[in-house]
C-alpha cells in the first residue's frame, strides 16, 4: 500500500490536521497512521469503503475518541481534546453518521442539547425555538421546533442533526455521510448551505458513500482503504472512476437490470391499500395505492421524503396496519396474518432504520444475520450450531460484511457493515417477495454493486424485488420498472429507459441541472 | 414498545406545557381520572371522606410519599431507580433524632443541643451523602443503580439499627432551656390550616416542576436519560447531572424522614421500610417511563395523591386490612390502564 | 353507638387476628360499629390510621401499638382529640395518655416457659435461642425473662441466638444454619410459636427432632397442634382473648362512664402454660377453659 | 450506555458457549470471584462452613431464591421484571395447603383429597394463571411491567390473606389411609444425600440454560429483549414471548412456594414477602442488564448463591443481625463492583 509520502501543498491554508493517525480496538487496526488535511473554506470529501476507518478518523478529530497514537494539529499548534465538548470549545462540531438525537426531547432541545440559551438563570425557549425556526427555514424544512424528535422521520432527524452543527457556528464541520436518508432536493438545499458556509470561511470534511453528489461540492478527496490512506487530489485531477478504483482497486459500475428471462406470475398484488397518516394526521400516508409485481422483477419505488414509500412497505410487511385493501401474496390475502407469518410465507422487508428496526445491538454479528431463520436451523427442539454457523458464514460472504466473524459485537461494525448484516438476515430466509427500504444506506458502491448482484441473481430465481430509494441512480441501473410515489399515491411509472430527469420531474422535485 | 401512541408521549414528553388549553391538559395527566374516580367513589360511600379537613389530612400522609416520589422522579427521569430512599428516610429520621437528643462530647465533658435549623441541615446534608454514594457507585463505578441502591438500602438500614440499637428516639419536641424546640412544629402545626409537611410537598413540587422546565438542568436530565450518549456527545455532563439527582433524591428522602419524624415526634429506624416501592409506584402511575426521559412533576404528584387517597379511603370506609391489599393493587394497575383505554386509539403496530 | 376502631399489629400472624376478632366480636355485642385495620409494625401507618380514626369520629380506639416509643406520638394525637384509647397487647413508655393498657405479664410468661423448658430438656447442655422482631419490647422482655431462669443452670450453654423477626420462614432458615455451626444442641427456645415452629421443620429436616426439644410462647392454635403431635414441649398462652375483650368492655365503660373501671391503667395479664398435660383444654384460639 | 464495552458486553451477552475454555467460562461469571470470597473468608472464620453438609444446607435455602429468580431471569431478559414473584410464591404454597387439607364438595357431601401430583399440577396451573395476568396487562394492554406486576403483588398476596383469613395450613404430610402423603417429600427427602430443593434448582437450571441456549424460544427471548421492533420484523412472535415469560415466571414462582412449603410441612399467606427483590438482585449480581437482552442462567446461578452463602455465613460465625443488613448491603454492591474492576480496561468514551 503506498502512501503518498508528501501531501501536495494545496491552495487553502490548513486549519486542522492529523498526523501519523492510529487507532486500535483491541485486534482490529482501524487506522494505521493516517495523515489528513483539512483546508480553509473548503470541502474535503473522504471517501472509503465500509470499514476503511472514515468514522473513526471523524470521531478522533472531533474528541468523541481518542488516538492510540499520532497527533493532531490546530492552527499550527498541537493538541488533545479530551472531549467533543473540548472540540466544539476550539471550533470543531461533526454530524455522527448515526443519529445522535435524545427522542423524547424536541427538535428545539435537541438543537440546543448541552448549549442552552440562559437568560436570567432559566433557559430562553423563545429565543432557541427562534432560531430552530431560522435553521429550519435556511434547510427548507417544514418541521416545527416542538416536535418531539421521536415523531420525525428518519430523514427529517438527519436534517435535525445537521440543524444542530449548523447551530453552532463552528470553524470546521464534520459531515459523516450526512445525506444517507436524504433525498435530491433536501441534498441540493445542503449543498446551498454549504457552499454558503465556504463562503464564510468555513472548512468542511464531507464524507458520503453517494460518489457523483459528493463530487459536485468537493475541492479536495482524500481515499482511505484497511485504515490507510490511499489516495489523495484535487478537484481538478479527479473523476467519478479516480473515486471507485482508489477505493475498491477495480473500477465498478452498478450494471444494469438483470435481463434474459421471464417474469413469473405475479407474487405480489397491493390492491387499493390505504395506510392511516400518523395518529391525527388528516390525510392518509398511503392513498388507495395498487401495484402488482411478478417473480422475478424488479421494482423500484421512488419519491421525495415524505412520499409515503416507508408506510407502503411496512404496511404490506404486517408491520403497520392497513385501513383499507388488500395485499395478495401468490394470490393468498396476507392482511391477516402477522408479520412472522407473513415471513414464513416468503414476504420480508429490510427496514429502513438499522439501528431501531433492524438490528438487536445486545447480539452478536451471526445471531443478527440467523435471527430471521431460526426455523431453517431448527431440529425437532433444538437449534443446530452446526447449521447456524453454516448459515452465518454463508451470508457474510454473500453480503460482504467486513467482521471477524460470526462472534463479533454488532457494535463493531461499521456503519456499512450494519446495514450489510440487516439486508443478509432478510436474503437468509430464501423470501419469495423481499422488500428493500433504502437499503443501501450508508453502503459503499462495492457493496451496493454485490448486493445488486445479489438481488438480480436472486430475480433469475423467481424473487420479486421492490426497493425504495432516494437516488435516481440506484433506479436506473436495477429496476425493470419505476414508480414514482407522491403523497401516498403512484404518480408515474416508467420503464428501465427514463431518464433522470422524468423520474424527477414526477416526484414533484425541481430538476437541477448539474 | 409501540412507536405510535404519539399522543401520550407528547403530553408526558417533557416537563414544558406546549398546550395552554387547561381542560387538556388535566385530562392529559395519566393518573387524573383514577384521582376523580378514587374521590367520587369514597365521597359516596362515607360522608367523612369528602371534607376539607379530611383532604388535608389524607394531603398530609401524601406528603411522606409524595417527597419521596419528586426525589425518585428525578431519578427515574435519568434512567435510574433508587430503591434506597425507605432506608435513607429511616437513617435520617434517626440522625435527627440522635441529634435532638443531644450530642454528648465526652472529650470535653458537654452535651450539645443543635437548634432546630442545624439538625435540619445536618440530616439533609446526610441525606445528600448517601444520595452521593449512590450516585459515585452508579455513575463512576458503573454499578447498576438497581444494585448500587439495594447495597445502599442495605446498608443505610443497618446502620439505622446499629446507632439506635433498633429502640426509637422519643421526644423530640427539644426543651426551650436548651433552645432546641420547634421541631415538631413541622409535624404538628399548620400554615393558614395548611399542615407544613403539605406545603412543604408543595414547595418542593413546585420547584422541581421550574428545574424541570426552565433550567439548562432540566433539559440535561431529560436528555441524557432519553439518549445518554447523545446527550454526552452534545457536551451534557452527564456523570454530573447523574451524581446530581442521586443526591437530590438522597435530600428528598432526608425531608421526608424529617417531616415524618416530626409527625410522629419520634424516629425509629424501621421507618421507611418498602416506602421505595410506593414512591416508584407513584412516579410511573403519573405517567414517567423506566426506561428514562419521560414524566413530569404535575403525574408524579397524581400518582402519589392516588395511591394516598385511595389507602386513606378503604380505612375509612372500613375495608378489611385484606381487601385493602387487593383493591390496592387492582387500583394501581386499573389508573394506569384507564390511561391506555383513554389513548386507546393508538394505531396497533403488529 | 358509634364507631370503635380497633387497630392492630398484622393479622396474618393468628395472634393479632384473634386479638382483631374478638375485639371486634366484643364491640359488636356492646352495640358499636367497628373495623380492624393493621399497621404492620410501621409507626407512620399507625398515625394514619390514627388520624383516620379522628375523621371517622370513632368514639373509641383500641390499639395494639407498633413500637413502645414510636407509638407515643400518635396516641397523643387521638388523645388531643378527644377519643379515648385503649392499648392492648403491647405498651408504650409513656404512661397518662391512655386510658388504659392491658398487656400479657411477658416476664412471668417467659419465666414459666422458661422452667417449663428446663424440665423437658434439662439442666445441661448447649441451646439456642430464636429472637423475635427487635423492634418490639416483648422480644427483648421475653429473652431477658429466660435469660434470669436459664443462667440459674450452669451447664447450660447458650450456643447461639438469632433474631428471626417473630417469623416461621426465617425460624426455619435460621435454625438450619445455627445446626451447622452447632450440631449437638439439645434444645430451642422461642420467643414466639411462629419461629418455634420454624425451627421444628428444621429439625425434622435434619432428624434431630427427637434429640432437640422446642418451647414456644404465644399459645397458637398451630403450636397447640404441635404439642398434641409431640413436636413441641410446650407453649405459654398469652390470654390475648381475655384482654381484648377487656379493652373493649373498658372502652365502653370509658364512654359510658368516664373511666374504665379498672385500678390502674397498665394491667398486666398472667400467662398460663400449655403442654401436653393440659392441652385438651385449649377450647379456641387462644382460650383454655381452666 | 458505553458503546465500546464491548469485550464484557460479548462475555454476558447470551446463553451459547463460545468459548471452551473451561477457566475463562468460569472466570467470566460476573459473581463468580464475589462467591469464591465469601466462602474463602467464612471458611477461615468458622470451622463449621467449610463442609459438604453446610454447603447442602445453605443451597436448600438458596434453593426458593434460585427458582424464582431463574423465572426473574427470563422476565428480564425480556425487558421486563416481575414483582409479583413472592407474592404468587404465597399464593401457590397456600393453594397447596388448601389442597392437602382435602376440598369439601358441599353439594355431593364428599371430601376430595387430591394426591400430591395434582397438587403440584394445580399449584403450578395457578402460578402460571398469574403469570398469564402479568403477561397480558403487560403485552396486550400495555401497563408497564412495574405497574402491572407491582399491582398484581398486591392482589395476590390480598387473595391469600383472604383464602386463608390469615392462618397458616398445617401438617402438609397428607394421610395415608387418603392416598395423599407425599408432599413433604420435595422438602424433606434427599436424593444421594441431596435435598430434593437443590435437585429442583438444579433441574431448572438446566432446562432454561438449555432453552436459553438451544432453542428458537431462547433466541427470540433474547433478541426481543434486546430491540423489540426489530425482533417483531424479524418474525419473532414478540407478544408471545412476552406472555411466555411471564408465565414461565409465575411457574417458578409457584415451583418455589412448593418447595418452600413442604420444607416448613406448613403453608402462610406471608410467606415469600419481598423476595422479589432478592431475586431481582441475585439474576442483576448474575451480570444481567435490567434493559433486557443481556444475561445467563449460570451468572443468576452464582448471583443466587453469592447472597444466600453470604446470608447463612454471617449466621454461622454469630454476627449480630445489625450488621447482617450492613454487610449483605455492602457485598451486593461489591460484588458487581469486583467485576467492573475485572473489565476495567474498558475504553472510557467521554
Ligand atoms: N467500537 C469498536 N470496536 C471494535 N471495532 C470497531 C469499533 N468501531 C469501529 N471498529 C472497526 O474499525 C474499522 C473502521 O470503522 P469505521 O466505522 O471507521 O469505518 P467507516 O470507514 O466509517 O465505514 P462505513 O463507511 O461503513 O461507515 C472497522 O473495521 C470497524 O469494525
Ligand atoms: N398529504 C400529506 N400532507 C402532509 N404531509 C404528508 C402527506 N403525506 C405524507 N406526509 C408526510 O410524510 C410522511 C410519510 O413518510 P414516509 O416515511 O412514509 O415517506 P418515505 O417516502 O418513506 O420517505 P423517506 O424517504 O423519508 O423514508 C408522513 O408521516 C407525513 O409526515
Ligand atoms: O406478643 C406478640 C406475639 O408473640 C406475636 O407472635 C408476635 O408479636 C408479639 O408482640
Ligand atoms: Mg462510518
Ligand atoms: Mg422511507
Amino acid at each position: 500500500m503506498s502512501q503518498p509520502s508528501q501531501i501536495p501543498q494545496a491552495q487553502g491554508e490548513v486549519v486542522l490536521a492529523a498526523r501519523n493517525i492510529a487507532k486500535s480496538y483491541g485486534s482490529v487496526h482501524a487506522l494505521k497512521g493516517v495523515n489528513f488535511d483539512i483546508h480553509k473554506g473548503q470541502v474535503t470529501t473522504l471517501f472509503g469503503e465500509n470499514g476503511a476507518g472514515k468514522s473513526t478518523l471523524m470521531k478522533i478529530l472531533s474528541g468523541v475518541v481518542q488516538p492510540s497514537s499520532g497527533e493532531i494539529i490546530l492552527d499550527g499548534q498541537p493538541i488533545s481534546f479530551a472531549s467533543s465538548t473540548h472540540a466544539r470549545e476550539n471550533g470543531i462540531s461533526i454530524i455522527h453518521q448515526e443519529l445522535s438525537l435524545a427522542p423524547n426531547l424536541s427538535v428545539r432541545d435537541n438543537i440546543f442539547m448541552g448549549r442552552e440559551i440562559i437568560t436570567g438563570g432559566v433557559v430562553d425557549f423563545a429565543e432557541e425555538e427562534r432560531q430552530t425556526r431560522a435553521l429550519m427555514q435556511e434547510l427548507e424544512e417544514d418541521i416545527d421546533p416542538l416536535t418531539p424528535v421521536e415523531d420525525l422521520r428518519l430523514g427529517q432527524q438527519q436534517i435535525v442533526e445537521i440543524a444542530r452543527a449548523l447551530s453552532v457556528n463552528s470553524r470546521i464541520l464534520i459531515m459523516d455521510e450526512p445525506t444517507s436518508a436524504l433525498s435530491a432536493a433536501e441534498v441540493e438545499v445542503l449543498f446551498k448551505v454549504i457552499h454558503d458556509l465556504k463562503s464564510r470561511g468555513v472548512s468542511i470534511v464531507y464524507i458520503s458513500h453517494h460518489l457523483e453528489e459528493a463530487l459536485q461540492i468537493t475541492n479536495h478527496a482524500v481515499v482511505l482503504r484497511d485504515g490507510n490512506m490511499t489516495a489523495y487530489a484535487e478537484r481538478k485531477d479527479i473523476d467519478l472512476e479516480w473515486i471507485v478504483r482508489n477505493m475498491v482497486g477495480d473500477n465498478f459500475d452498478l450494471g444494469n437490470p438483470p435481463d434474459g428471462y421471464d417474469f413469473g406470475n405475479v407474487a405480489l398484488s397491493i390492491d387499493n391499500l390505504t395506510v392511516p397518516g400518523p395518529s391525527g394526521a388528516a390525510y392518509n400516508a398511503v392513498d388507495r395505492l395498487s401495484l402488482n409485481v411478478r417473480a422475478g422483477e424488479v421494482v423500484c419505488i421512488y419519491g421525495l421524503m415524505g412520499a409515503g414509500r416507508t408506510e407502503l412497505l411496512e404496511c404490506v410487511a404486517g408491520r403497520l396496519h392497513a385501513r383499507g385493501g388488500h395485499i395478495l401474496l401468490d394470490g393468498q390475502d396476507v392482511r391477516h396474518l402477522s408479520i412472522a407469518d407473513r415471513i414464513a410465507s416468503g414476504l420480508v422487508l429490510v427496514p429502513e432504520d438499522r439501528q431501531r428496526d433492524g438490528l438487536v445491538q445486545t447480539m452478536t454479528v451471526g445471531s443478527n444475520l440467523s435471527l430471521a431463520s431460526i426455523r431453517t436451523f431448527t431440529k425437532g427442539l433444538f437449534t443446530s450450531s452446526r447449521r447456524e454457523r453454516e448459515l452465518v458464514g454463508a451470508s457474510i460472504r454473500k453480503v460482504h460484511v467486513k467482521t471477524d466473524g460470526g462472534d463479533a459485537a454488532i457494535g463493531s461494525l461499521s456503519g456499512g457493515n450494519q446495514q450489510k448484516v440487516v439486508i443478509g438476515k432478510m436474503l437468509a430466509t430464501e423470501p419469495k417477495v423481499i422488500l428493500l427500504d433504502e437499503p443501501s444506506r450508508g453502503i459503499d458502491i462495492g457493496a451496493k454493486a454485490e448486493v445488486f448482484k445479489l438481488l438480480a441473481e436472486r430475480a433469475k430465481q423467481g424473487l420479486a424485488v421492490i426497493y425504495s430509494t432516494s437516488e435516481v441512480n440506484e433506479c436506473l441501473s436495477i429496476a425493470h420498472r419505476i414508480i414514482v410515489m407522491r403523497r401516498g399515491k403512484i404518480s408515474a411509472e416508467f420503464g428501465s429507459d427514463v431518464t433522470k430527469e422524468k423520474i424527477m420531474a414526477a416526484s414533484g422535485e425541481a430538476v437541477v441541472a448539474h | 414498545m409501540s412507536v405510535t401512541n404519539v399522543t401520550e408521549k407528547k403530553s408526558v414528553s417533557n416537563g414544558q406545557k406546549r398546550n395552554n388549553n387547561i381542560v387538556r391538559l388535566i385530562l392529559e395527566g395519566r393518573a387524573f381520572f383514577a384521582l376523580i374516580v378514587i374521590i367520587a367513589v369514597f365521597s359516596f360511600l362515607s360522608p367523612y371522606y369528602f371534607s376539607l379537613s379530611n383532604f388535608l389530612i389524607m394531603a398530609s400522609h401524601v406528603a411522606i410519599f409524595g417527597i419521596l416520589a419528586i426525589g425518585m422522579l428525578l431519578v427515574i427521569l435519568n434512567g435510574g431507580i433508587d430503591l434506597s430512599v425507605g432506608s435513607t428516610l429511616g437513617l435520617a429520621g434517626c440522625i435527627a433524632g440522635f441529634l435532638m437528643q443531644g450530642v454528648t462530647l465526652n472529650a470535653f465533658g458537654v452535651i450539645l443541643y443543635p437548634p432546630v435549623w442545624a439538625v435540619v441541615i445536618i440530616t439533609c446534608a446526610l441525606g445528600a451523602l448517601v444520595g452521593a454514594v449512590n450516585g459515585v457507585l452508579i455513575a463512576y463505578l458503573k454499578v447498576p443503580a438497581f444494585v448500587a441502591s439495594l447495597g445502599v438500602l442495605y446498608v443505610a438500614r443497618g446502620i439505622a439499627l446499629l446507632m439506635t440499637n433498633g429502640l426509637t428516639y422519643n421526644n423530640l419536641g427539644g426543651r426551650p432551656e436548651l433552645g432546641n424546640t420547634g421541631f415538631d412544629w413541622l409535624g404538628f402545626n399548620r400554615l393558614a390550616g395548611v399542615p407544613i409537611g403539605v406545603i412543604v410537598l408543595a414547595v418542593l413540587a413546585i420547584v422541581c416542576g421550574i428545574v424541570l422546565s426552565k433550567t439548562a438542568f432540566g433539559r440535561w436530565l431529560y436528555a441524557s436519560g432519553g439518549n445518554e450518549r447523545a446527550a454526552d456527545l452534545s457536551g451534557v455532563p452527564v456523570k454530573r447531572v447523574k451524581i446530581t439527582v442521586y443526591v437530590l433524591s438522597g435530600i428528598c428522602a432526608a425531608i421526608a424522614g424529617l417531616v415524618l419524624s416530626s409527625q410522629l415526634t419520634s424516629a425509629g429506624p424501621t421507618a421507611g421500610t418498602t416506602y421505595e416501592l410506593t414512591a416508584i409506584a407513584a412516579v410511573v402511575i403519573g405517567g414517567a417511563a423506566l426506561t428514562g426521559g419521560r414524566g413530569t412533576v404535575r403525574g408524579t404528584m397524581l400518582g402519589a395523591f392516588v395511591i394516598g387517597f385511595l389507602s386513606d379511603g378503604l380505612v375509612i370506609i372500613g375495608v378489611s386490612a385484606y381487601w385493602q391489599t387487593v383493591f390496592t393493587g387492582a387500583v394501581i394497575v386499573l389508573a394506569v390502564l384507564m390511561n391506555s383505554i383513554q389513548y386507546g386509539r393508538r394505531v396497533k403496530t403488529s | 353507638a358509634g364507631q370503635m376502631t380497633i387497630i392492630v399489629n398484622d393479622p396474618s400472624n393468628p395472634y393479632w387476628l384473634t386479638e382483631g376478632n374478638v375485639a371486634k366480636a366484643t364491640a359488636e355485642k356492646l352495640g358499636y360499629t367497628a373495623s380492624v385495620s393493621a399497621h404492620k409494625g410501621d409507626t407512620n401507618t399507625e398515625s394514619n390510621l390514627i388520624d383516620t380514626a379522628i375523621t371517622n369520629k370513632s368514639v373509641a380506639i383500641i390499639l395494639d401499638p407498633a413500637n413502645a416509643d414510636g407509638s407515643v406520638g400518635a396516641v397523643k394525637k387521638a388523645v388531643a382529640a378527644g377519643i379515648p384509647v385503649i392499648l392492648v397487647n403491647a405498651e408504650i413508655n409513656q404512661e397518662g395518655l391512655a386510658k388504659a393498657q392491658l398487656v400479657s405479664n411477658n416476664a412471668q410468661g417467659a419465666a414459666i416457659g422458661a422452667q417449663q423448658w428446663v424440665e423437658a430438656v434439662g439442666d445441661k447442655g448447649k441451646y439456642a435461642e430464636l429472637f423475635g422482631a427487635p423492634s418490639d419490647n416483648n422480644a427483648a422482655t421475653r429473652s431477658n425473662g429466660y435469660e434470669t431462669v436459664l443462667t440459674q443452670y450452669p451447664d447450660l450453654q447458650k450456643a447461639a441466638k438469632e433474631v428471626a423477626n417473630w417469623d416461621r420462614t426465617q425460624g426455619h432458615n435460621k435454625m438450619q444454619s445455627m445446626l451447622q455451626a452447632n450440631p449437638d444442641i439439645i434444645g430451642v427456645i422461642s420467643g414466639n410459636d411462629e419461629m418455634a415452629l420454624g425451627a421444628i421443620a428444621a429439625l425434622k429436616e435434619a432428624g434431630k427432632l427427637a434429640n432437640v426439644k422446642v418451647g414456644g410462647f404465644d399459645g397458637s392454635p398451630d403450636a397447640v397442634a404441635a404439642i398434641k403431635a409431640g413436636e413441641l414441649q410446650y407453649t405459654v398462652l398469652q390470654p390475648v382473648a381475655i384482654f381484648s375483650e377487656e379493652a373493649v368492655k373498658q372502652a365502653d365503660n370509658v364512654i359510658k362512664n368516664g373511666s374504665t373501671g379498672a385500678k390502674s391503667e397498665k394491667q398486666l395479664f398472667d400467662c398460663l402454660l400449655i403442654t401436653k398435660d393440659n392441652v385438651d383444654k385449649y377450647t379456641g384460639p387462644f382460650v383454655l377453659s381452666q
